[in-house]
C-alpha cells in the first residue's frame, strides 16, 4: 500500500509544488541574470535583493482582470492556457531527479516513474504541447496572435523532427528508452555522452531552444514584431498560465540535456575511484546543478542573441540541423555495429 | 472480465461513429478526421488481439496503419488545399466537377 | 475488477469524443476533440500492455498528423460556413441508415460468441523481451519488406503533398 | 448579372491579410502605422498612416516671435533638440546676415555631434531591440546617460534644451566643461567596440540585415533619402561637408557610405559616425577659441523681407528650414521645416516590400525615423 499509492502520490505532489516554485524563481532569475548582464539591478524592491518578486507577481497575476475578447472562441480560448500547462508538467513524471535515497529505512527513488519508453514519452507529451500554443493563437481571433500561432506550429513541427531524430543516435549509444537505464548506460560506458556524442548535444541545444520558444527562436512571441505573439490577446491568470509552461519547459529541456548528455545524477568521473569522494555530494545535487548550468546558458543567450527571421529559422531547421541530425544518426548506427 | 468482445464490440462502435461522421457531414476536414476514427478502430482490434494472443504482430500493423494515416493526412490535405485555393470551399457537396 | 473499471472509462471517453469529433458545429473544435480521443486510444493501448504503440499513437496521431489538420483548418478560414449547401440529391437520412445496418453487422459478428483462443501463431521467436523490442524486432525481420514499402510510401506522400500544396513550382 | 468569377486561379492569392501595424506597436517607435498588405509572412504591399503626433508647429511659429520659435524646435526631433535648435537659429542668422562668434560655432558643433551621438544611441539601442537583441539596448542608454548629463550641466535641461539663441548661445561653458566632454569621447571610444562585439560580426545579425532592404544610390536620392540611410547606399552627400556651418569647415573628419545600401551598411554607416563624431568633439573642444559666446543681437528681432532655405545634417539627415519674413512683424511669414525623418520615412514602402513582417520592424529601425519630426 505505501509502496504502490502514499509514496508515488507523494512524490508526485513534492515535483509538482518544486516545479511550480522553481518556475516561479526561474522568472526571478532570469530577470536578475538579464540585468546583470544588462549592467542594472533587476527587482530589488520586494523582500531583500527582490527574492519575493515572484510572489508579488503571482498575487497581481491573480487578481488581474481576465479579459476574454469578444469575438474569441471562448472554449478554445479558455482551454488553450490549460492544455500548453499541462504537458508541461506531466513530463516531470518520468525525469529522474537522482539515484536512490534512503528514508526512513525506506530505499526510494528520486524518479516517479521509470518506464521503459521514457525518452519518447518526453518527445511525445512535448508534441502535444504546441496545441496550446496553436489554439491560442486562433482562439484569440485576431491578427498577430494567428500569424504567431502559423509560426509556432511550423516551427515546433520542424524542430520536433530535428530533435528527435537526433536523440534517436543517443539511444542508439544507450540501447535503451528509459531514462534511467540511459543515465546507467553513461556510468557503465565510462564516458558521459557528451563527449561520445558532442554533435548530438549541440543539436538538441540548439533544438531545445526552439521547442520551448527561447531567444534567438522566440518568433512566435516575438514581442518587436508580432506584439507578443500568440499571447496578445491574454492578461492575468490565463497568461500567467503560458508564462509557466514556457519556464517549466525550460526546465524540461535542461533536465533532459542533463540526462541524455550529462550523466544525469551521476557525478563527475563516476568511475574512476579517485574521484569517489565526488559521491559525498548527493545525486539530486549533481543533477539540479547540471540543470541550472543549462537554465543559466539559455538565460544568458537571450541576453545576447538577436532573433532569427521566420524564413531563416526554417531553413536552419530543415535545411542544417535534419541533415546533420540524420547523418550524426548513420554515423552512430555504423560506429556502434562496427565497433561495439 | 474484459474480454476481446468487448474491444470489438467498442471498436464496431467508433467505426461506425466515423462511418456516420463521412456519411452525413459535409465539411470535407471533418470527414476526412472520421476516417482517422475509423483507421482508430481498427487499430483498437488489432492491439486488442495483439494483447490476447501474446504476440506483438498485431501492433506491427497498427503501426502499419498509421504510417498509411499520415500519407493520407498529408496528400488529402494538400488535395484540400489545393481545392480551397480554387473554389474557396471545403463543403463536399460542392466538390461535383471532375475540373475547373 | 480495475482492468474492467479502466476500461469501461476509456471506451466511455472514447466514444464520447468521437461523436463529439463528428458533431462540432466548427472544425477547430473537431480537431481539439480528436485530440483528446487519440490520447484516449493512447491509453488504451497502454492497458493492453503496448506501450510502444501508446506512445507512438500520442507522437504521430496527436501530435504531428493533428497538428496538419489544424494547420489546414486556421489555413482555410473561410468567409461562408462550408455546410451552408447541401446538395440536393443528398441522402443523409440513407446514410444514417446504412451506419446502422452496419453497426448491427458488426455487432452481431463482434458477440457471436467467443469460441476459444486461436492457436497461436507459429511463435514468434523473438530473441528479445519487452513491447518495444519486441515490436522493433518484429519490424526489422520478419516485417522488413512492410517496412520499406511504408516508407516508400511516406515519400511518395511527402513528395505528393508538397506538389499538391504548392502555389507554383 | 454575372455570376461572381470563382473559377479564377489565383484567387487564393488575392486573399490578403491586411495588418495595422500601428500607431501602438511596440517597434514603430512612436505613434507610427503601417498598414501591411501580407501574403503569408510576405509584404506585399505597405502604406504608411501619419500625423498621430502632429502639433501644426509651423503653423504655430507663425504666431511666435523669433526667439519663441527656438523652443517649438525642441519638439520636432526631440531624441537630438540641440541640432533643431542649431538648423533653425542659423537659418534666422542667415536671413539678418548676423555673424556669429567663433567661440559660439565651436561649442554648437560639439553640441550637435554630442547630440549625434546621443541620438545614434537611442538608434542602435532600439534597433538592435527590434531584431531581438535587447542588451544593446541598455549599454546604448547607459552611454546616452552621459550625454544627457553634459547637456544638463551645460543648460540644465536633459531632453529638450532650448540650448541656442538667435546670434550664439545663451549661457557660457561651465568650468571644466570640456575636460569632462574629452573624458566622456574616451569611456565612448571603447563603448562603441563593445556594441561592435555585440552585433557586427554576429551571425544571427548579418543574416537579419544583410540584403535586407537594398536600395540603389539613385533611387535614393530619388525618394528623397538623406542622412546615414543615403550614404548606406553609397552616396557620399552630408551637409557638414558639402555646405559647412559651424564650425565644421574647420574639422576634419570623414564621411563613411556604405556599398551595399542595405540595413547592414546602413548600421556600418551610423556606427562610423560615432567615431567620426567623437573625432569632431575632440578637435573642437580642444581648440574652443577665446571670445564672446554670442554675437551682437539686435534687441528687437525683426529680419528684412526675404526668404531663405538653409539646411544642416541632423543625426537623421539633411535637416532644412525653409523661413519667409515680410520684413514688417516680429514673427515669420511662413515657416516650414524638411524633416529628415519624413523624407525617410517615403521610403519605407519602397524597402519593405517583398520582406518579411520581421523585416519591417528591422527597416523602420534602419531608416531612424523620430515621429515628433514627421508630423511637427
Amino acid at each position: 500500500m505505501v509502496d504502490t499509492f502514499v509514496i508515488p502520490l507523494l512524490k508526485i505532489v513534492i515535483v509538482l509544488n518544486a516545479t511550480l516554485v522553481g518556475v516561479t524563481y526561474m522568472v526571478l532569475l532570469e530577470r536578475k541574470v538579464i540585468a546583470w548582464a544588462q549592467s542594472r539591478l533587476g527587482p530589488m524592491r520586494v523582500g531583500p535583493y527582490g527574492i519575493l518578486q515572484p510572489v508579488a507577481d503571482a498575487v497581481k497575476l491573480m487578481i488581474k482582470e481576465d479579459i476574454t475578447p469578444v469575438r474569441a472562441d471562448k472554449w478554445l480560448f479558455t482551454a488553450a492556457p490549460i492544455i500548453s500547462m499541462v504537458p508541461a508538467l506531466i513530463v516531470y513524471a518520468v525525469i529522474p531527479f537522482g539515484s536512490e535515497v534512503s528514508l526512513f529505512g525506506r530505499q526510494v527513488t528520486l524518479y516517479i516513474t521509470d518506464i521503459n519508453v521514457g525518452l519518447l514519452y518526453v518527445v511525445s507529451v512535448a508534441s502535444v504541447g504546441v496545441y496550446g500554443i496553436i489554439l491560442a493563437g486562433y482562439a484569440s481571433n485576431s491578427k498577430y496572435p494567428l500569424l504567431a500561432s502559423l509560426r509556432a506550429s511550423a516551427q515546433l513541427i520542424s524542430y520536433e523532427v530535428a530533435v528527435t531524430l537526433t536523440l534517436v543516435s543517443v539511444v542508439v549509444m544507450a540501447g535503451s528508452l528509459s531514462m534511467v537505464q540511459i543515465v546507467n548506460a553513461q556510468y557503465n560506458s565510462h564516458v558521459w555522452f557528451v563527449f561520445a556524442q558532442p554533435v548530438a548535444f549541440v543539436l538538441v541545444l540548439i533544438g531545445g531552444l526552439a521547442e520551448t520558444n527561447r531567444a534567438p527562436f522566440d518568433l512566435p512571441e516575438a514581442e518587436q514584431e508580432l506584439t507578443g505573439g500568440f499571447h496578445t490577446e491574454y492578461s492575468g491568470m490565463r497568461f500567467a498560465l503560458f508564462f509557466l509552461a514556457e519556464y517549466a519547459n525550460m526546465i524540461v529541456v535542461s533536465s533532459v540535456v542533463t540526462t541524455l548528455f550529462l550523466g544525469g545524477w551521476l557525478p563527475p568521473f563516476p568511475n574512476v575511484a579517485a574521484f569517489g569522494f565526488l559521491y559525498y555530494v548527493p545525486s539530486w545535487a549533481w543533477f539540479l546543478l547540471k540543470s541550472f548550468v543549462f537554465l543559466y546558458l539559455f538565460i544568458w543567450i537571450r541576453a545576447t542573441l538577436p532573433r532569427y527571421r521566420y524564413d531563416q529559422l526554417m531553413n536552419l531547421g530543415w535545411k542544417v540541423l535534419i541533415p546533420i541530425a540524420i547523418a550524426n544518426l548513420v554515423v552512430t548506427g555504423i560506429v556502434r555495429v562496427l565497433l561495439l | 472480465m474484459i474480454t476481446p468482445t468487448h474491444y470489438m464490440l467498442l471498436s464496431a462502435a467508433l467505426f461506425t461513429i466515423g462511418v456516420v461522421g463521412v456519411m452525413v457531414r459535409r465539411n470535407i476536414i471533418i470527414i476526412f478526421m472520421s476516417i482517422e476514427l475509423i483507421l482508430n478502430a481498427v487499430n483498437i482490434n488489432l492491439v486488442a488481439f495483439s494483447n490476447q494472443l501474446q504476440n506483438a504482430v498485431g501492433q506491427v500493423f497498427a503501426i502499419f496503419i498509421i504510417a498509411v494515416a499520415a500519407a493520407e493526412a498529408a496528400v488529402g490535405l494538400g488535395i484540400i488545399l489545393a481545392f480551397f485555393r480554387n473554389k474557396e470551399t471545403v463543403n463536399i457537396d460542392e466538390m461535383n466537377l471532375m475540373r475547373w | 475488477m480495475g482492468e474492467a473499471i479502466a476500461f469501461y472509462i476509456i471506451a466511455g471517453f472514447i466514444l464520447i469524443f468521437a461523436v463529439l469529433v463528428v458533431t462540432a458545429k466548427e472544425a477547430v473544435h473537431s480537431v481539439v476533440f480528436l485530440v483528446i480521443d487519440f490520447l484516449f486510444v493512447a491509453a488504451l493501448y497502454a492497458s493492453l500492455g503496448a506501450e510502444f504503440l501508446a506512445i507512438i499513437q500520442i507522437l504521430v496521431y496527436a501530435g504531428g498528423i493533428v497538428v496538419l489538420y489544424l494547420f489546414v483548418v486556421m489555413l482555410v478560414n473561410l468567409k461562408r460556413p462550408p455546410e451552408a449547401y447541401a446538395d440536393p440529391h443528398r441522402r443523409t437520412t440513407l446514410g444514417f441508415a446504412l451506419s446502422a445496418a452496419m453497426l448491427l453487422e458488426i455487432g452481431v459478428i463482434a458477440s457471436y460468441g467467443y469460441v476459444k483462443p486461436a492457436p497461436a501463431l507459429a511463435a514468434v521467436a523473438a530473441p528479445v523481451t519487452g513491447n518495444t523490442e519486441e515490436v522493433g524486432w518484429l519490424l526489422y525481420t520478419s516485417y522488413l519488406i512492410p517496412f520499406e514499402i511504408a516508407s516508400m510510401l511516406l515519400l511518395v506522400a511527402m513528395i505528393g503533398a508538397i506538389v499538391l500544396a504548392k502555389r507554383e513550382l | 448579372m454575372q455570376p461572381p468569377a470563382v473559377h479564377h486561379g489565383a484567387m487564393f492569392d488575392t486573399d490578403e491579410l491586411v495588418i495595422n501595424m500601428g500607431p501602438q506597436h511596440p517597434s514603430t517607435h512612436g505613434v507610427l502605422r503601417v498598414v501591411l498588405r501580407l501574403d503569408g509572412e510576405k509584404v506585399v504591399n505597405a502604406d504608411v498612416v501619419i500625423g498621430y503626433l502632429h502639433r501644426g508647429i509651423e503653423k504655430l511659429s507663425e504666431n511666435r516671435n523669433w526667439t519663441q520659435i527656438i523652443l517649438l524646435t525642441d519638439r520636432m526631433d526631440y531624441v537630438a533638440a540641440a541640432t533643431s535648435n542649431v538648423g533653425y537659429c542659423e537659418t534666422v542668422e542667415k536671413l539678418l546676415s548676423l555673424e556669429v562668434p567663433r567661440r559660439a560655432r565651436y561649442v554648437r558643433t560639439i553640441l550637435c555631434e554630442l547630440q549625434r551621438i546621443a541620438s545614434h544611441c537611442l538608434w542602435i539601442g532600439t534597433h538592435a531591440m527590434d531584431i531581438g537583441a535587447m542588451t544593446v539596448f541598455l549599454y546604448a542608454f547607459r552611454e546616452r546617460e552621459l550625454i544627457l548629463d553634459l547637456f544638463e550641466e551645460y543648460c540644465g535641461a536633459r531632453l529638450t534644451y532650448n540650448s541656442m539663441r538667435i546670434g550664439g548661445l545663451p549661457l557660457e561653458i561651465p568650468p571644466g566643461w570640456d575636460k569632462k566632454v574629452l573624458e566622456f569621447c574616451k569611456i565612448m571610444d571603447s563603448k562603441i567596440d563593445e556594441y561592435e562585439t555585440l552585433l557586427t560580426h554576429n551571425r544571427i545579425w548579418l543574416e537579419r540585415t544583410k540584403g535586407v532592404g537594398v536600395i540603389g544610390g539613385p533611387e535614393a536620392v530619388a525618394l528623397g533619402m538623406c542622412g546615414p540611410a543615403l550614404r548606406g547606399s553609397g552616396v557620399p552627400r552630408d551637409v557638414r561637408k558639402d555646405e559647412p556651418y559651424a564650425a565644421y569647415d574647420e574639422m576634419e573628419f570623414d564621411v563613411p557610405i556604405g556599398t551595399a545600401g542595405d540595413t547592414y551598411d546602413r548600421y556600418l554607416v551610423r556606427i562610423e559616425e560615432f567615431r567620426q563624431s567623437l573625432r569632431i568633439i575632440r578637435q573642437a573642444t580642444q581648440g574652443i577659441p577665446e571670445g564672446p559666446i554670442v554675437g551682437k543681437v539686435p534687441r528687437l528681432i525683426k529680419p528684412p523681407a526675404g526668404e531663405t532655405y538653409h539646411a544642416i545634417e541632423s543625426p537623421k539627415g539633411e535637416l532644412g528650414y525653409f523661413i519667409v519674413s515680410d520684413g514688417k512683424s516680429t514673427n515669420p511669414y511662413r515657416f516650414r521645416v524638411r524633416p529628415p525623418s519624413f523624407c525617410n520615412l517615403q521610403a519605407l514602402p519602397r524597402l519593405v516590400r517583398g520582406h518579411l513582417v520581421a523585416d519591417v520592424v528591422a527597416l523602420i529601425g534602419s531608416i531612424d525615423i523620430v515621429l515628433g519630426e514627421v508630423d511637427r
